[in-house]
């Protein structure tokens, strides 16, 4: 199988502080892939440097091109979008200019994006009954659904979730991986996601790499990681 | 490797007594030899060093944005010379009644400040310095039927020893000046280091949580904005005793705006800050404004104004790129590298050493 | 009756000229949440500019187009340069630049342009000449001049409407006003984004300070103080993120300013403030309307979660 | 004994209902854990009892005082501290200034007398051993002169904590302190909340999505959806509650 992303030797980081100390890792056609890690030892900062949205070094290969200096609006274009922490939700904006913003890369025809806004519509009702209301009256839960449809309008082949279920209830937390597994399952979508709640993430995952303090210290399937007492204990809490 | 001196330690002390002694040889140097017109350059740059002390206590510490405060200072240097002339009241009176008034019109100012925060602020209170002037015209012709209004023509008093005459006025105005700047200074030096302080700089960092931690938000802004006003107040007392005149221009925006400048070019939010910039934009204004026509490779007759306030204008913006923390930012990046002055360890039974290693780090 | 009708008319004119500006910092500020300090004073620069043009020569509606077009890439310039990379050290550092970008436009004004300090006769596209006007019922004159100013800024107002609302670099601007992070992470060039905004801002600012200088066939260094001061007090008016409340903000600014001057001859306070109570009085009335609504009458409340 | 008596509050922001009707207690050195999907009202009922919001309606009862008529800024004195969802410190001052600030409201120095200087030093010095205690008790003290920005998010939860005890309180109030925390940083707060309840002599209220803490640390869990509560009582009660399992918990959880 060919690695859809391949980063090797990523540095990056905030003004003099370096976060990332040269971490490799790569994202397969068609897989999902899973980074765990406690809070600072980069996660984020991983899925900013992917993104182009911080100063980076190392080489980052997607689909054999490489993006390692690109600015932010080439990555998208090139077909990676991100669920940043948080979810970025244009607050002022209704719900449907959410998802027309997420399409603003593509150069297809208002008719085209129009028919996706409505399939996304069928997958997320609550989000069609609010079509028309500023995004930012929406639930913690529908905003990060409405953040992945977003993502999604532009047709990428890379998705990269940041702590997505960040700040929801269990329940929904659920409701959420099993949407970003379908997706996967049924669309062939590729994913890579930051998750502290490792339990659920590992359960859809193919591939799962450790970030402690800027780099890589173990990876495998989550079948191998779940073997390492260590990260088990850390991050699985059993 | 730096020598490391710890707070309020016997070597901070001769350290800080070394430096006052030279500061207060410079002035004497200066009060017994320079001419009356240099002495009345230190007093105008001291004058401004209070403006800018006031408006470092409201923007630098307490992170309220003022454009307002030439204002304050209009306000007090127009009733002092109102109050002088008018009603032969005594200069010194005067000087409490300037800076009570501008205490009360500076809480008045500050209600706003309440509802409103940075862009939103900064344009009312630019709005009053704009409607100053106005109001000031109006004052001249309708209550002294002239277009100016004297100065307090301030004498020494006689236990000084000196006369009335320009050059022994000159020294005493001098002396005075120094003499409020020092009590300028030690009021903001005396808030910044105590538990009011500190809730100003906490108001600035996170309101809610300041609020959350048990601190008086309308209380606390409002009176930071009163004492703040009541310095500028102070500032402008200072020019009423300086100028033979004062006129609806004397305190427009433009004072503002420089008293603004002079804050960002020493370094806001430090205690040194103002003074530093009063006197380093003072002086180089001084220079630009006096060398500036005598350069032949400007194009066509200029007027001296706008040469030195374009420069000056370019010299801090420039400045937020150099120097963010200004002057005093730039000197405490140099002198670091041959002394640091350490916080006193904390005290704790169980603590061995407490972190000195730590300060070092910005 | 006639009076009142004419107030109202000359409130109008002025009022439209405060929305233009008022519409600039609303573009700026949308962008970005800052306000442009020296919007008034790059305006008045670039219309130097126009004066320079038209004094060599060229007709005078192309030489404001030409000194517009010369705003819109010096703003973008200008953002560029200066305003991005201080926006990366703090809000605050933006402030100070476009406050020293104040007095460097109105000092460089004064350096090239010889006589601006007392003024320069500026002239006007509209038809001025005192018989050009309409006679309304009530003995209320409508002149040409004024009519041409308001129409002038209606209709720039529609377009801008237009690119907000029905165009994709519309959607990008109010996505960057939005959330920039979110913006870049959608495809969006925000830099190019946010030069377009100040260029557009410029460019309109220059606009309405021609206009204004045909108002009052002259041009000084001291043209743009109250127009810019009461421009901000109708964008805060009307709440700084929206461009609709701009218009309405300045529309009604300069009706108030109008009645406030020349309506009640003879009360109390004209022997102390007189005509300029305009200024004055509303300021006050904005201090209110920001006292009960914080974000204007038509800004966007944000509700701060904790 | 009952120290916190929430009777019937409600909160209205324009037509959205964020707190209908409720009603709940606290007792001295209780830990009272509060669940319920995102939008149920939890945040807004902490906001309420910090005075952030105002109540449309009900009582509020702490040690006798009517919470609802004290100005925000006398909450602290009462007793009452808070640590936010979100982080909520001063970022230019150092971790002692932070705390330091934690301890204003133990403090009476006015305007007029910090700027005469009348009598500041020995209450500076005080708080300042105090603050210094705090942040050994929190393992904070070898960062005491760091400024806050820029520190790891777990150091900074750890100094919310500092900064809360620095006002004498007997009432915490805890707004997700696990978000963002990894298993094993979580195991270790929940016994940093057991430790300084025993130590401090707390009660402490506890918004937190992470349920195995939740179940960890509290005496008493109180489930709400929809501003109502729909549980309350023992932990593992609450987790066996069909509603709770419903509408929150989920089936695979």
């Amino acid at each position: 199988m060919t690695a859809l992303l391949e980063i090797t030797d990523l540095w990056a980081g905030y003004g003099r502080q370096q976060v990332l100390q040269g971490i490799n890792l790569h994202v397969d056609e068609g897989e999902v892939a899973v980074i765990l890690g406690a809070n600072g030892a980069g996660k984020t900062t991983t899925m900013r440097a992917i993104s182009g949205m911080i100063e980076r070094r190392g080489s980052v290969l997607f689909q054999g091109t490489a993006i390692g200096a690109a600015s932010p609006d080439h990555i998208v274009h090139a077909g990676i979008a991100q669920v940043p922490q948080g979810r970025g939700t244009f607050t002022d904006l209704t719900v449907e200019d959410n998802l027309r913003a997420g399409a603003f890369v593509r150069k297809n025809t208002n008719d085209s994006i129009d028919t996706d806004i409505r399939q996304w519509f069928e997958v997320f009702p609550r989000l069609a009954e609010r079509r028309l209301q500023k995004a930012g009256s929406l639930s913690g839960g529908e905003q990060q659904m409405l953040a992945i449809a977003r993502a999604l309008m532009s047709k990428p082949t890379l998705l990269l979730c940041d702590e997505p279920s960040l700040g929801l209830a269990p329940i929904i937390t659920q409701e959420l991986f099993d949407v970003l597994g379908r997706l996967n399952a049924q669309d062939g979508l590729s994913i890579l996601i930051v998750e502290q709640n490792a339990n659920l993430a590992l359960r859809i995952a193919h591939q799962v790499f450790v970030l402690e303090t800027g780099t890589i210290t173990a990876s495998g399937t989550p079948s191998e990681i779940a073997q390492n007492d260590t990260v088990r204990k850390a991050y699985l809490g059993f | 490797m730096p020598i490391t001196i710890t707070e309020s330690s016997a070597q901070h002390w001769a350290l800080r007594f070394v430096g006052v002694a030279t500061l207060a040889g410079v002035a004497v140097y200066f009060a017994s030899g320079a001419a009356p017109s240099t002495l009345g350059k230190i007093t105008e740059a001291c004058t401004l060093a209070i403006a800018a002390i006031a408006l470092n206590l409201l923007l630098g510490f307490n992170g309220q944005i003022s454009l307002g405060h030439s204002t304050f200072a209009g306000l007090a240097a127009f009733t002092a010379g109102y109050s002088v002339n008018a009603w032969h009241w005594n200069p010194w009176l005067s000087l409490l009644i300037s800076c009570a008034v501008c205490f009360a019109f500076g809480m008045l100012v500050g209600l706003p400040a309440l509802r409103l925060k940075g862009s939103y602020l900064a344009l009312v209170t630019l709005a009053v310095a704009f409607v100053w002037p106005t109001v000031a015209r109006k004052f001249l012709n309708q209550t002294v039927k002239q277009s100016t209004l004297t100065g307090m023509k301030l004498k020494p008093p006689t236990w000084t020893g000196l006369a009335n005459n320009r050059a022994d006025r000159a020294t005493f105005l001098f002396w005075l000046s120094i003499a409020l700047l020092i009590v300028a200074y030690g009021i903001v030096r005396n808030i910044r280091k105590s538990r009011i302080g500190r809730s100003l700089v906490a108001v600035r960092d996170n309101e809610t949580a300041a609020a959350v931690m048990g601190v008086n938000l309308p209380l606390t802004k409002t009176i930071t904005f009163g004492i703040s006003a009541s310095l500028a107040g102070l500032a402008g007392w200072l020019t009423a005793a300086q100028l033979t005149t004062l006129d609806e221009n004397s305190f427009s925006i433009l004072t503002s705006i420089k008293y603004l400048l002079a804050l960002i070019l020493g370094g806001a939010a430090t205690l040194a800050g103002p003074v530093v910039g009063a006197f380093v934009y003072y002086f180089v204004d001084n220079l630009l404004k006096t060398n500036a026509p005598k350069w032949n490779f400007l194009p066509g007759q200029l007027s001296n104004g706008p040469v030195a306030s374009f420069l000056l204008g370019a010299v801090v913006v420039a400045f937020v790129f150099i120097a963010p923390t200004g002057f005093v930012g730039l000197i405490k990046s140099q002198t670091r590298k041959i002394a640091i002055v350490v916080p006193r360890p904390l005290r704790h039974k169980a603590v061995a050493e407490a972190s000195v290693e730590n300060s070092k780090s910005p | 009756m006639g009076d009142i009708l004419q107030y109202f008319l000359n409130g109008l004119a002025r009022g439209s000229i405060y929305s233009l500006v008022a519409l600039g910092l609303v573009v700026i500020y949308q962008g970005t949440g800052h306000l442009n300090f020296a919007q008034g004073e790059m305006s008045l620069f670039a219309t130097f500019g126009a004066w320079w043009f038209n004094d060599h020569g060229v007709p005078l509606w192309l030489s404001i187009l030409l000194a517009a077009s010369f705003a819109f890439v010096g703003g973008g310039a200008i953002e560029f340069g200066l305003i991005r990379p201080a926006a990366k050290k703090s809000p605050f550092a933006v402030v100070v630049v476009t406050i020293g970008l104040f007095q460097a436009f109105n000092s460089l004004s004064g350096l090239l342009f010889k006589g601006a300090a007392t003024g320069l006769s500026f002239g006007t596209i509209f038809p001025n000449k005192p018989n050009d006007f309409f006679r309304l019922p009530g003995g209320a004159v409508w002149r040409y001049e004024n009519i041409g100013v308001l129409v002038t800024v209606l209709i720039i107002t529609a377009l801008l409407f237009t690119l907000f609302r029905k165009t994709k670099v519309g959607l990008a601007m109010r996505m960057v006003a939005n959330n920039a992070d979110s913006a870049k992470l959608s495809g969006v060039p925000t830099n190019k984004v946010l030069m377009l905004s100040w260029g557009l801002a410029t460019a309109i600012g220059t606009i309405g300070c021609a206009l204004v200088a045909g108002i009052n066939t002259n041009v000084s260094l001291g043209t743009m103080f109250g127009v810019f001061l009461l421009a901000s007090a109708a964008a805060i008016l009307g709440g700084l993120d929206s461009p609709l409340g701009a218009v309405v903000g300045g529309l009604s600014l300069g009706v108030i300013e109008s009645f406030v001057t020349n309506y009640p001859k003879d009360w109390w306070a004209s022997t102390y403030i007189g005509a300029d109570t305009a200024t004055a009085a509303a300021f006050v009335i904005i201090l209110v309307v920001l006292l009960v609504r914080p974000s204007g009458l038509f800004g966007s409340a944000r509700v701060e979660r904790v | 004994m009952t120290m916190l008596e929430a009777n019937d509050i409600s909160v209205k922001f324009g037509g959205i209902v964020a707190l209908d009707g409720l009603s709940f207690t606290i007792d001295d050195g209780q830990i009272c854990g509060l669940i319920g999907p995102n939008g149920a009202g939890k945040t807004t009922m902490f906001n309420v009892i910090s005075r952030i919001y105002e109540a449309s309606s009900g009582q509020l009862t702490f040690r006798g005082h009517n919470l609802l008529k004290v100005p925000a800024h006398r909450i602290a004195k009462l007793g009452v501290a808070r640590t936010f969802q979100n982080l909520a410190l001063f970022p230019t001052m150092t971790l002692l200034e932070n705390v330091m600030v934690g301890g204003h409201s133990t403090g009476t120095i006015g305007f007029a007398r910090s700027i005469f200087r009348f009598g500041t030093a020995r209450a500076e010095q005080t708080l300042r051993d105090e603050a210094g205690d705090l942040l050994v008790a929190l393992d904070l003290d070898k960062l005491a002169f760091h400024p806050a920005a820029g520190l790891p998010f777990g150091t900074l939860k750890r100094l919310e904590i500092a900064r809360a005890l620095a006002a004498h309180p007997t009432f915490l109030l805890m707004d997700e302190p696990a978000s963002g925390l990894t298993h094993s940083e979580v195991d270790e707060l929940s016994e940093t909340i057991k430790r300084i309840r025993d130590e401090f002599k707390l009660a402490v209220l506890l918004v937190e999505h992470h349920m195995a803490m939740v179940m960890n640390v509290s005496d008493k869990v109180i489930a709400m959806e929809f501003g109502r509560k729909i549980a309350e009582g023992s932990p593992s009660a609450v987790q066996n509650d069909q509603r709770v399992i419903d509408s929150y918990l989920g089936t695979s959880s």
